[in-house]
C-alpha cells in the first residue's frame, strides 16, 4: 500500500506541469517566512522533468522485487527528497526554495548511504561535507540576495542583483553554492562518489533531477535575461565546457557502469553551465540558449535516468528470455541521444546550443569545443556500452520494471516529436542532410575512435586521472586531521582551555603553602608580644593622627 | 486591586508556595507531590496565556511595586519582553516537570530536587517580571542560589565539584553584576526599564563611567549567559540530572543571562545610544568569539551532554550577538532565538536524558545504531539538531535568518560570515551523531535500564516529541501571527524597535 | 597645666610599663598583676585631676571615678584570679599557651 | 521602660541564682520574654515619639547617671531582644541534655546578667558608665566563654578577658584625659566641645584602640575565634552576635558625637577603613581555610566585624550629607543583620554538632536528610551574611557600595566585593556538607523542636530585616536621632 503511493506521489506534480494554463499558484502568509508556491519563471520545464523523472524511479522501486529489510526507511526518505526537490521546483521566492533544498539535500544523504557499505559511507561523508559546506554558502549567498532586494520572492530579487556590480560577494557564494549540487568543474569531486552508490532508482533521480537543483538556483537568483555579466558568464561558459570535456576524459578509465554514468552527468551539466553562462555573457543570447537549455536538461534528465535504470536491469540475471540483447540494444538509444546522434533530442539540443554559441562572443572556439565535446560523449557511451556488455550478474529485477524502463525509452525516442509542443518556435526538420550530417559525424567519429583506438584512449584518461588530485581524497584526509587536531590539541584540552578560573582560585586559596603561611601568621598576630606592639603602635599612630587633622 | 492586578504575584507564588510545600511533602508522596508540580506549572502556563492576551489584544501592561525603602521600588511588570521569556519559561516548565517525574522515579531525595525546582522557575519568572535592574538582580541571585541544590543532586564527588565551580561562576557574576547596579543607581538614580533615555540624559563627561558600568553589567550577567570567557561552569555543571541540565542550558540559567543583556542593552542603556556609546561593537565581537569558540569546543567533545554544552555557549550568544547589532531584524531575531534555542536545546537535553537512562549510553560513539532501537527519541533529537544547525524549516533557521538579515542592516556584514562559520560547526558536530544514530550498526547488544510498553517510559517520551514538534512548528508557521516569531516581532515593535 | 603634664606623663609610662608586663611575662598571675599596673596608671591621672586650678573646691567626680574603677578592677581581678586557678588546676601551670586535653585543635 | 530592661534581666540574674533546678529554667525565661517585651514596647514607643534623655534618681549630669534613648540605641535594644530571646528559648533546650545539665546553673544568672549589661551600655550618656558597663559586659561574657569549663575554652576565656581589661584600662585612661581636657563625663556635653588639644587626641587613640580591641577588628582580632569557637552554642551565638556589637556601640556614639567636631580627621577615619578592609579579607580568608565549623563562624565574625568599620572613612571623610546617612544607616544595617543572622548561624551549628557528634565540618554527614530544618537555617543566615537578595545583609552591603561609589573611596568597595566572594566561599563550603550523604548514619544526639526553630526564627529574621529597612532608616534618621550640637544628623 505504502510502497504503491510511493509512486503515485509525483503524479500530481506532474499532472500539473503537463496542464496547459500554468496555474496561478499560492500564497502562503502563515508558512514559513510568507511562501509563496507556483511556476516560477522557469517552473513548468523543472517541475515535467523533475516529476516524471521521480515517477519513473518510483515506479521502479514500487515494482521491483521486496527483500530489502531496510526498504521501509529507504522510502521514507525517498519521498522526503522527493518533497524537497518538487518543492524547490515550485517555490517562487528566496526561503522556501532554499528549505526545499535543504530538505533534499540532507534527505539525499540517507539514499546515498542507504546500502550501508563502507564505500558508501565515504561517499556520503564526502556529500555531506560538501553538501554542509554549499548549504553555509547559499544561506549567506540568500541573505544577501534578499537583503538587496524589496523581498524575497524570485521576481523581485533577480532584477535587484542586476543592479549590483558584478563583482559582489553575493555572487560568488551563490555561484559557488549551487555549483557544489550542479557538478560544476572543481565543485563536482563528490559526484562520482555519491551517485553510483545509491540504489538505482536514487542514482537516477540524484542523477537525472536532483542535480539539476543546482541549475535551476542559478536560473532563480542570477539576473539571466535582464543584465549581462561578462566575466560571471565566461567563469560559467569555461569552467561549463571544462567540466564537459573533464567528465569525459575522467570517466573513460573507470570500469563501474554506474561511476561512467557519474562522470556523464558532470560532462552533460558542464554544458548545461555552459549554456547558461552564455545566457549570462550577454542578456540577449538568453532567448536562444534558453531552449537549448530546456533541451538538454529534458535529454539528460530521461536519458540519464533510463541509462541507470537500464544498467540495473543488465545487471539481474533473472526476468525474461532472451533480455541481454534486447537490453544492450535498447540501452543505447538513450546513449546515443546522450551523445546527439540524429533523430535524438540531444541532436536538437545540441544543434540549438551551437546556434546560440554562434551568436555570442568567441563565436568558433565555443563552435570548435561543441563539436569536439560531442565526439568525446560518444566515446563514453561507447565505453559505457562496452562495460555493461561485460558487467557481472548479481542482482534481481521483474518484468514490471522492465516495463518501466521500456516506456521511459520510448518517451526518450518520441522527444525529437513532441519536443516543438513545448518549444513551438525551435522545430528542427531532420530533411536537412547538412543538419543531418553535422550531428551525426562526432556521433560516428567517436564510435570510430572508441573501437581502434580503445587501449589507448584508456590510458590517456588513467594518465589524466593520475594528473589531477584526488579531491576527494584530500577532502576526507582533511575531515580527520582536522578532526583530530582539534579534539587533541593541547592547548583546547590542558587546563588553560578549559578556562575554569574557579579551579584556578581555588587551587589559589586552598593550596597547601598559602594555607600554611596564612595560618602562620594568624599565629603569630596571636603573640602577646605582637598584640603589645600592634596595641602601642596604634594608640600612637592613632593619637597622632588625630594630632594631625586638627 | 484586583485579581488582575495580583496576576503578576499569583505568577511568581504559584511556583514559589509549590516549592514550599514539596519541601515538607514526605519522600514517599509521590502522587500529591506530581500532582502540586503539575497544577503549579498548568496555572503559570494559563495565567502567562491570560496575560499574553492582556498585554498583546487588550494593550494592558500588568505592574505591581513595593517601596523598598532604599530610594528604589520592587517592580513586577510584565511588558512585551517579560511576555517572551514568561511564555518560555512557564511552558517548558510544564514540559521538564513531566519529565523530571519520569527521569527521577525512583531516585532518592525527589522532594528537595522538586522543591528546587520549582523555586528555580520562580526565579525565572521573576527575571522575567523584573520591571527594574534592582529586582531583576534580586531574582537573578535568587537564581544561583535555587539552582546549586539542583547542579549537586546527584551528591557524588564531580557533582559537588561542579557545584562550587557552578558557584564561583556565579557568586563572581552577581557581585560584579551588584557593583554595577548599584554604580548606575549612584550616578542616575533608580532606573525603571520603562525609562531609557535617562542615560542619554547624563552629560557627556559620564560617559567614561558609563562604559565601564556596561561592561561590569555585561560581565555580571555574560557569566550566567556564559560568554567566552565566563563560561567555564557550563560544562562542568553537566553532571547535574538531564531535566537539570535542561533547565540550566535551555530555560533558566543561560537564558536568564542572555535576557539580562537584553534588557540592559535595550530597556537600561537603550540600544541607540548604547551603540553611540561605542558599547556594542565590541560586544558583538565578544559573542561572535562565544559562538565560534564553542563550537570548536563541542567538536572534540565525546560525552554527548557535553558537546550540548559547550553547544549551549555558542548557541546562547546568538542573542547576545543580535541584541549587538542596531537593526529591528537584528532585535527579532535575539528575541526568537531566545525562544528557538530553547526548545531545541531543551529537547537535545531530554533526548540525551533518554539515552542515558533508557541505554546507558552517554558517549556519542555508544550511540551507533541507537535510531533503530529508540526511533522516536532519535527523530526528535534529529530534528532539534537540524535546527540547531539552521536548516530550514526548523525553527533555528528562522532566528538565523533574522539575525543575518539584520546584521547586513545594521552594517556589519561580517556577522554573516559567523553565522555561516557556526553553522557549519553545528553541523560538524551534530551530523556525526545523527550519522552514527541512524546509519551506522551497533557495536554491541544494549541493556535497557528501563523496561516499558514504549522504547521509554511514556513521561520521557512525551516532553521530547512535544518540544521538537514545536520547534518545527515554529519554523514552518513562523510567519503566522502567534508564532515565536510573531510574537518577537510584535514585542520588537511594542519596544519601538521594528517598524 | 604642667603639673596636669606631669600627671600625664607618669600615668602613661605607668600605663606602658603595665602593658609591657602584660605582654612579657607568660606568667598569669604576673599578667593580672601587670593589669593592675595599668590599672594604676589610669586612676594616678584620674585623681590627680580632683584639684585643678578651675575652681578652688576638690572635684567629687575623679574620686567617684577612681573609687568606683577600683571597685570594678578588684572584681575583674578577682574573676581572673579564680580563672588562673581552674587553669592550674586542670593543667597544673599557669600559661594560656598549653592546652593538652584537645587533641583535635 | 529604659530602667526596666536593665532592671529585669538583673532582678533576674539574681533568682536564678537563688534558685535551683526547673524553677531557673522559668525564671530565666520569664525575664527573657519580659526584657525581650519591653524591648518592642520601647522600640515601638521611640518609633513614635522620638528619643528620650533621663536621668536615673533624678541626679543631673554630671554626677547622676543619665541614660538615653535614641533611633540608635533602640535598634541595638531591639536586637539584642530578639536574639536574647531565642537564645534563652534555645537554651532551655540547649541546657536540658544530659551532659549540659550542670551548666545551666551558671548559664541562667551569667547570660541575664550579661543581657542587662548590653541594654545598660545601649542606653549609657557618660564615658565613664559607659566604663563600667562595658567591664560588666567583659566579665559576664568571659565567664560564660568559659561556662564549658575544658581547659581550652578556659584558656580561651582568660585571653579575652585580659585583652579585654588592657582595652578597658585604655579606655579609662582615655576618660581621664578627656575629663582633664573637657571637665565633663557626659557624651552630649563633651560633643559640644569643639577645641581639641593633645589630650583629646590621645584620649581619641586609647579610647579606639581600647574599643577596637574588644569589637576585634583586625589585628586584634585573634582572642575571637578561640573564645566563641570554644563556647557552648547558645553562648558563642550571643557573644558573636552581641558582645562584640556592644563595644562597636560605644566607638560609634564616641566618635560621632565626642570626637566629631574636634579630633576625627580623615586620617584616623582612614586608617579604621584600612584595618576594616584588612579584617574582612583576612577573617573571610580563615574562616575558608578552617575545618572545624564553630570556628569557620567565629572567623567570620572577624570578617563581617570589618564592614562595620567601613562606617568611618565614609561618614567622616565625605561630604555630601545623603551620602553620609546612607553609609551611617548601611553600618547599623550591618550590625543588626550579622547579629541575627550569625546567633542563627551558631545556633544552627550548635544543633549540627549535637546531632553528628563531631566539630569537623569534613566528617559530618547526612545533614540536609537528618536536620532538614537546620539546614534551611544555615542557607538562611547564609544569605544574609553573603549580602543576597533580599536579605538584610543585601540592604546593608547595597547601602554600602552606594555611598562607597558615591564618596568615591574606591578601594573601599573591595570589601564588600572580595569580601562578598570569600564568604560566599566559607558558606558555601559548609552548605555544601549538607549534600554529602553517608550511608552509615553516625548518629549521636537528638535535637529538639525548640532549639532548630529558634536557630530558623532568627535565621528568617535575618532575611525579613531586608523587607523592613524602611523603619530601620526611619529610626536612624533626624527625626529620631538625639538632636545635639555637632551630632552625625546635619
Amino acid at each position: 500500500m505504502g510502497r504503491g503511493l510511493m509512486a503515485l506521489a509525483p503524479l500530481p506534480a506532474l499532472f500539473l506541469a503537463i496542464k496547459e494554463d500554468p496555474s496561478p499558484g499560492i500564497e502562503l502568509g502563515d508558512f514559513l517566512l510568507k511562501s509563496s508556491l507556483g511556476f516560477g519563471p522557469f517552473g513548468s520545464t523543472f517541475l515535467l522533468i523533475t516529476s516524471l523523472t521521480w515517477f519513473i524511479s518510483g515506479l521502479y522501486w514500487t515494482l521491483g522485487p521486496q527483500n530489502n529489510a531496510k526498504s521501509r526507511s529507504f522510502c521514507v526518505f525517498f519521498l522526503l527528497t522527493m518533497c524537497g526537490n518538487i518543492g524547490l521546483v515550485a517555490a517562487r521566492d528566496a526561503i522556501s526554495f532554499y528549505t526545499f533544498f535543504a530538505v533534499m539535500t540532507f534527505c539525499a544523504f540517507s539514499l546515498i548511504v542507504h546500502t550501508g557499505k563502507d564505500l558508501a559511507r565515504r561517499a556520503g561523508r564526502i556529500y555531506l561535507i560538501m553538501a554542509v559546506v554549499g548549504e553555509g554558502l547559499l544561506i549567506a549567498g540568500v541573505m544577501m540576495a534578499v537583503f538587496f532586494s524589496p523581498s524575497h520572492y524570485f521576481t523581485d530579487i533577480a532584477p535587484a542583483l542586476a543592479r549590483l556590480p558584478e563583482t559582489h560577494f553575493v555572487f560568488l557564494t551563490l555561484f559557488a553554492g549551487f555549483g557544489i549540487k550542479a557538478g560544476l568543474l572543481l565543485l563536482h569531486f563528490w559526484l562520482p562518489l555519491a551517485h553510483p552508490v545509491a540504489p538505482t532508482p536514487a542514482s537516477a533521480v540524484l542523477s537525472a533531477a536532483m542535480i539539476k537543483a543546482g541549475l535551476l538556483g542559478w536560473m532563480n537568483f542570477f539576473p539571466v535575461g535582464i543584465a549581462s555579466f561578462g566575466s560571471w558568464g565566461s567563469v560559467f561558459a569555461v569552467l561549463g565546457l571544462g567540466g564537459a570535456f573533464f567528465g569525459v576524459m575522467a570517466g573513460l578509465s573507470e570500469k563501474d557502469p554506474k561511476v561512467i554514468l557519474a562522470y556523464s552527468s558532470i560532462s552533460q551539466m558542464g554544458l548545461m553551465a555552459f549554456c547558461f553562462g552564455l545566457g549570462i555573457i550577454d542578456e540577449s543570447l538568453w532567448i536562444m540558449a534558453a531552449p537549448a537549455m530546456y533541451l538538454l536538461i529534458f535529454n539528460h534528465a530521461l536519458s540519464k535516468s533510463a541509462l541507470f535504470l537500464g544498467t540495473a536491469l543488465a545487471r539481474s540475471d533473472r526476468a525474461w528470455p532472451r533480455k541481454d540483447v534486447l537490453i544492450i540494444i535498447m540501452l543505447a538509444v538513450p546513449a546515443l541521444a546522450l551523445a546527439g546522434a540524429p533523430f535524438t533530442g540531444g541532436a536538437q539540443a545540441k544543434l540549438l546550443l551551437k546556434e546560440a554559441a554562434v551568436s555570442g562572443p568567441l563565436n568558433e572556439t565555443f563552435l570548435f569545443f561543441l563539436t569536439i565535446s560531442s565526439v568525446f560523449t560518444t566515446l563514453l557511451m561507447t565505453h559505457f556500452m562496452k562495460q555493461v556488455i561485460s558487467i557481472k550478474k548479481k542482482s534481481e529485477s521483474s518484468l514490471g520494471q522492465a516495463m518501466v524502463w521500456l516506456m521511459l525509452i520510448i518517451t526518450i525516442l518520441t522527444l525529437p516529436l513532441i519536443s516543438h509542443l513545448l518549444y513551438q518556435e525551435n522545430r528542427i526538420t531532420w530533411t536537412d542532410s547538412g543538419l543531418l550530417f553535422s550531428s551525426a559525424w562526432p556521433v560516428i567519429a567517436g564510435l570510430i575512435i572508441y573501437l581502434f583506438l580503445r587501449r589507448q584512449v584508456e590510458r590517456m584518461s588513467a594518465m589524466f586521472r593520475q594528473i589531477l588530485p584526488d579531491a576527494a581524497l584530500i577532502m576526507d584526509k582533511l575531515w580527520y586531521h582536522s578532526n583530530a587536531r582539534i579534539r587533541q590539541h593541547g592547548f583546547l584540552e590542558s587546563s588553560w582551555g578549559q578556562m575554569n578560573f574557579a579551579r584556578f582560585s581555588e587551587r589559589l586559596l586552598q593550596r597547601e603553602s598559602t594555607q600554611r603561611i596564612s595560618r602562620e601568621l594568624e599565629l603569630r598576630l596571636s603573640a602577646w608580644s605582637v598584640f603589645g606592639i600592634f596595641f602601642m603602635l596604634l594608640i600612637i599612630i592613632f593619637s597622632l593622627f588625630a594630632l594631625w587633622g586638627m | 486591586m484586583n485579581l488582575n492586578f495580583w496576576l503578576p504575584v499569583l505568577m511568581l507564588s504559584s511556583s514559589f508556595f509549590t516549592g514550599l510545600i514539596i519541601f515538607f511533602l514526605k519522600e514517599t508522596s509521590t502522587r500529591l507531590r506530581t500532582a502540586l508540580n503539575l497544577t503549579g506549572a498548568v496555572f503559570k502556563v494559563v495565567a502567562v496565556h491570560y496575560m499574553a492576551y492582556r498585554l498583546l489584544v487588550l494593550d494592558h501592561i500588568h505592574q505591581v511595586s513595593f517601596s523598598m525603602g532604599l530610594g528604589f521600588d520592587f517592580v513586577l511588570r510584565v511588558d512585551f519582553l517579560s511576555l517572551m521569556f514568561l511564555a518560555l519559561s512557564s511552558n517548558l516548565w510544564l514540559v521538564t516537570t513531566l519529565y523530571a517525574v519520569g527521569y527521577l522515579e525512583g531516585s532518592p531525595n525527589r522532594s528537595r530536587f522538586f522543591g528546587f525546582f520549582s523555586l528555580c522557575v520562580t526565579a525565572c519568572t521573576g527575571i522575567a517580571m523584573a520591571g527594574n535592574l534592582i529586582s531583576f538582580f534580586i531574582f537573578y541571585e535568587f537564581l544561583t542560589l535555587v539552582t546549586y541544590p539542583l547542579v549537586v543532586h546527584r551528591e557524588t564527588k564531580v557533582a559537588l565539584e561542579a557545584g562550587r565551580t557552578y558557584l564561583w561562576y556565579t557568586i563572581l557574576g552577581g557581585v560584579l553584576l551588584f557593583l554595577g547596579v548599584v554604580w548606575l543607581q549612584v550616578i542616575a538614580g533608580p532606573l525603571e526599564f520603562v525609562d531609557t533615555g535617562a542615560l542619554e540624559a547624563l552629560g557627556p563627561d559620564q560617559h567614561n563611567i558609563l562604559r565601564v558600568i556596561f561592561l561590569i553589567l555585561i560581565m555580571g550577567l555574560g557569566v550566567k549567559a556564559a560568554l567566552v570567557p565566563l563560561h567555564g561552569w557550563l560544562p562542568v555543571a553537566m553532571v547535574a540530572p538531564a531535566p537539570v541540565s535542561a533547565l540550566l542550558h535551555a530555560v533558566a540559567v543561560v537564558k536568564a543571562g542572555a535576557f539580562g543583556i537584553v534588557r540592559v542593552i535595550f530597556d537600561v542603556f537603550g540600544r541607540d545610544f548604547a551603540g553611540f556609546l561605542g558599547l556594542l561593537g565590541p560586544l558583538a565581537v565578544a559573542a561572535s568569539i562565544t559562538i565560534i569558540f564553542g563550537s570548536l569546543r563541542a567538536l572534540s567533545q565525546s560525552d554527548l551532554k557535553k558537546r550540548l554544552a559547550y553547544s549551549t555557549v555558542s548557541q546562547v550568544s546568538y542573542i547576545t550577538l543580535g541584541a549587538a547589532v542596531i537593526a529591528s531584524f537584528s532585535t527579532v531575531g535575539a528575541i526568537v532565538h531566545l525562544v528557538h534555542q530553547g526548545i531545541m536545546k531543551i529537547t537535545l537535553f531530554f533526548c540525551a536524558g533518554n539515552f542515558a537512562e533508557t541505554l546507558g549510553l552517554h558517549n556519542v560513539r555508544d550511540l551507533r545504531g541507537v535510531g533503530r532501537r529508540m526511533p522516536i527519541t532519535a527523530i526528535t533529537f534529529t530534528v532539534a539538531a537540524f535546527g540547531m544547525i539552521g536548516v530550514p524549516p526548523l525553527a533555528g533557521f528562522v532566528s538565523k535568518w533574522y539575525l543575518g538579515l539584520g546584521s547586513l542592516d545594521g552594517g556589519s556584514g561580517w556577522i554573516i560570515g559567523i553565522l555561516v562559520a557556526s553553522s557549519l560547526l553545528n553541523a560538524a558536530y551534530f551530523l556525526p551523531v545523527i550519522n552514527a544514530l541512524w546509519f551506522e550498526t551497533p557495536a554491541k547488544e544494549w541493556k535497557t535500564l528501563r523496561p516499558s510498553r514504549f522504547e521509554t517510559p511514556w513521561m520521557l517520551l512525551v516532553p521530547p516529541i512535544f518540544t521538537a514538534g514545536t520547534a518545527l512548528l515554529a519554523g514552518l508557521f513562523a510567519e503566522w501571527t502567534w508564532s515565536p516569531l510573531g510574537l518577537a516581532r510584535q514585542i520588537a515593535f511594542g519596544m519601538g524597535v521594528y517598524p | 597645666m604642667t603639673t596636669l603634664l606631669i600627671y600625664a606623663f607618669t600615668s602613661i609610662i605607668l600605663f606602658s610599663i603595665g602593658l609591657f608586663g602584660l605582654v612579657s611575662h607568660p606568667n598569669l598571675i604576673r599578667k593580672i598583676v601587670s593589669l593592675n599596673i595599668m590599672g594604676g596608671g589610669a586612676f594616678l591621672f584620674l585623681i590627680s585631676l580632683a584639684y585643678h586650678g578651675r575652681s578652688p573646691d576638690i572635684d567629687p567626680v575623679p574620686q567617684a571615678m577612681v573609687l568606683t574603677g577600683i571597685v570594678v578592677t578588684i572584681s575583674a581581678t578577682a574573676f581572673a584570679l579564680c580563672l588562673t586557678r581552674r587553669i592550674r588546676e586542670k593543667t597544673g601551670q599557669c600559661l594560656l599557651e598549653h592546652c593538652p586535653d584537645k587533641p583535635e585543635t | 521602660m529604659p530602667e526596666l530592661l536593665i532592671l529585669v534581666p538583673f532582678t533576674g540574674a539574681l533568682l536564678c541564682f537563688l534558685f535551683p533546678g526547673h524553677i531557673r529554667d522559668v525564671i530565666g525565661l520569664l525575664c527573657a520574654v519580659l526584657t525581650f517585651v519591653a524591648s518592642i514596647i520601647l522600640t515601638g514607643n521611640i518609633y513614635q515619639n522620638g528619643p528620650i534623655r533621663l536621668n536615673l534618681g533624678g541626679w543631673k549630669e554630671p554626677l547622676g547617671i543619665g541614660m538615653c534613648v535614641d533611633g540608635l540605641s533602640v535598634l541595638f535594644i531591639f536586637l539584642t531582644g530578639i536574639v536574647g530571646l531565642l537564645v534563652s528559648l534555645y537554651s532551655v533546650s540547649f541546657f536540658s541534655k544530659a551532659n549540659n545539665q550542670s551548666l545551666a546553673k551558671h548559664f541562667w544568672p551569667l547570660w541575664l546578667f550579661l543581657w542587662g549589661s548590653l541594654n545598660s551600655i545601649f542606653f549609657v550618656s557618660d564615658i565613664f558608665n559607659a566604663y563600667v558597663v562595658m567591664e560588666l559586659i567583659s566579665i559576664s561574657a568571659a565567664a560564660l566563654a568559659a561556662l564549658s569549663g575544658t581547659n581550652a575554652s578556659l584558656i580561651a576565656a582568660l585571653r579575652y578577658f585580659l585583652l579585654a581589661m588592657a582595652g578597658s584600662m585604655a579606655f579609662l585612661l582615655g576618660v581621664g584625659f578627656l575629663y582633664a581636657q573637657t571637665g565633663t563625663l557626659d557624651m552630649y556635653l563633651l560633643g559640644a566641645v569643639t577645641d581639641g588639644g593633645p589630650l583629646m587626641a590621645m584620649a581619641l587613640g586609647l579610647m579606639t584602640v581600647g574599643l577596637i580591641m574588644k569589637t576585634a577588628l583586625f589585628p586584634f582580632h585573634f582572642w575571637l575565634p578561640p573564645a566563641h569557637g570554644e563556647a557552648p552554642a547558645p553562648v558563642s551565638a550571643v557573644l558573636s552576635a552581641l558582645v562584640i556589637k556592644g563595644s562597636f556601640y560605644l566607638l560609634l556614639r564616641i566618635w560621632c558625637t565626642v570626637f566629631q567636631d574636634t579630633t576625627a580627621s580623615p586620617q584616623t577615619a582612614t586608617l579604621l577603613g584600612l584595618l576594616g578592609l584588612t579584617g574582612v579579607i583576612w577573617g573571610s580568608y580563615q574562616a575558608i581555610i578552617q575545618n572545624r565549623l564553630k570556628l569557620i563562624i567565629a572567623y567570620s565574625s572577624v570578617g563581617q566585624v570589618g564592614y562595620l568599620f567601613l562606617l568611618f572613612p565614609l561618614v567622616f571623610i565625605t561630604l555630601d550629607p545623603a551620602w553620609k546617612i546612607e553609609a551611617w544607616t548601611a553600618c547599623v544595617f550591618q550590625t543588626i543583620s550579622h547579629g541575627l543572622a550569625k546567633a542563627a548561624l551558631f545556633l544552627a551549628a550548635g544543633n549540627l554538632i549535637h546531632a553528628t557528634g563531631t566539630e569537623n565540618l569534613k566528617s559530618m554527614r547526612n545533614i540536609a536528610d537528618r536536620l532538614p530544618m537546620t539546614t534551611f537555617t544555615l542557607a538562611l543566615a547564609g544569605v544574609s551574611l553573603m549580602g543576597l537578595p533580599p536579605s538584610g545583609g543585601f540592604v546593608a552591603k547595597w547601602m554600602l557600595l552606594q555611598s562607597i561609589l558615591a564618596s568615591g573611596q574606591w578601594w573601599l568597595a573591595a570589601a564588600p566585593i572580595l569580601g562578598g566572594l570569600l564568604t560566599a566561599a566559607y558558606i558555601f563550603r559548609i552548605l555544601s556538607q549538607a549534600f554529602v550523604s553517608d550511608d552509615q548514619i553516625s548518629c549521636c544526639g537528638h535535637v529538639s523542636f525548640v532549639m532548630e526553630k529558634s536557630a530558623l526564627l532568627l535565621a528568617i529574621f535575618s532575611i525579613l530585616i531586608g523587607f523592613r529597612s524602611k523603619e530601620v532608616i526611619f529610626l536612624l534618621s533626624e527625626q529620631v536621632y538625639f538632636v545635639i550640637q555637632g551630632g552625625i544628623i546635619p
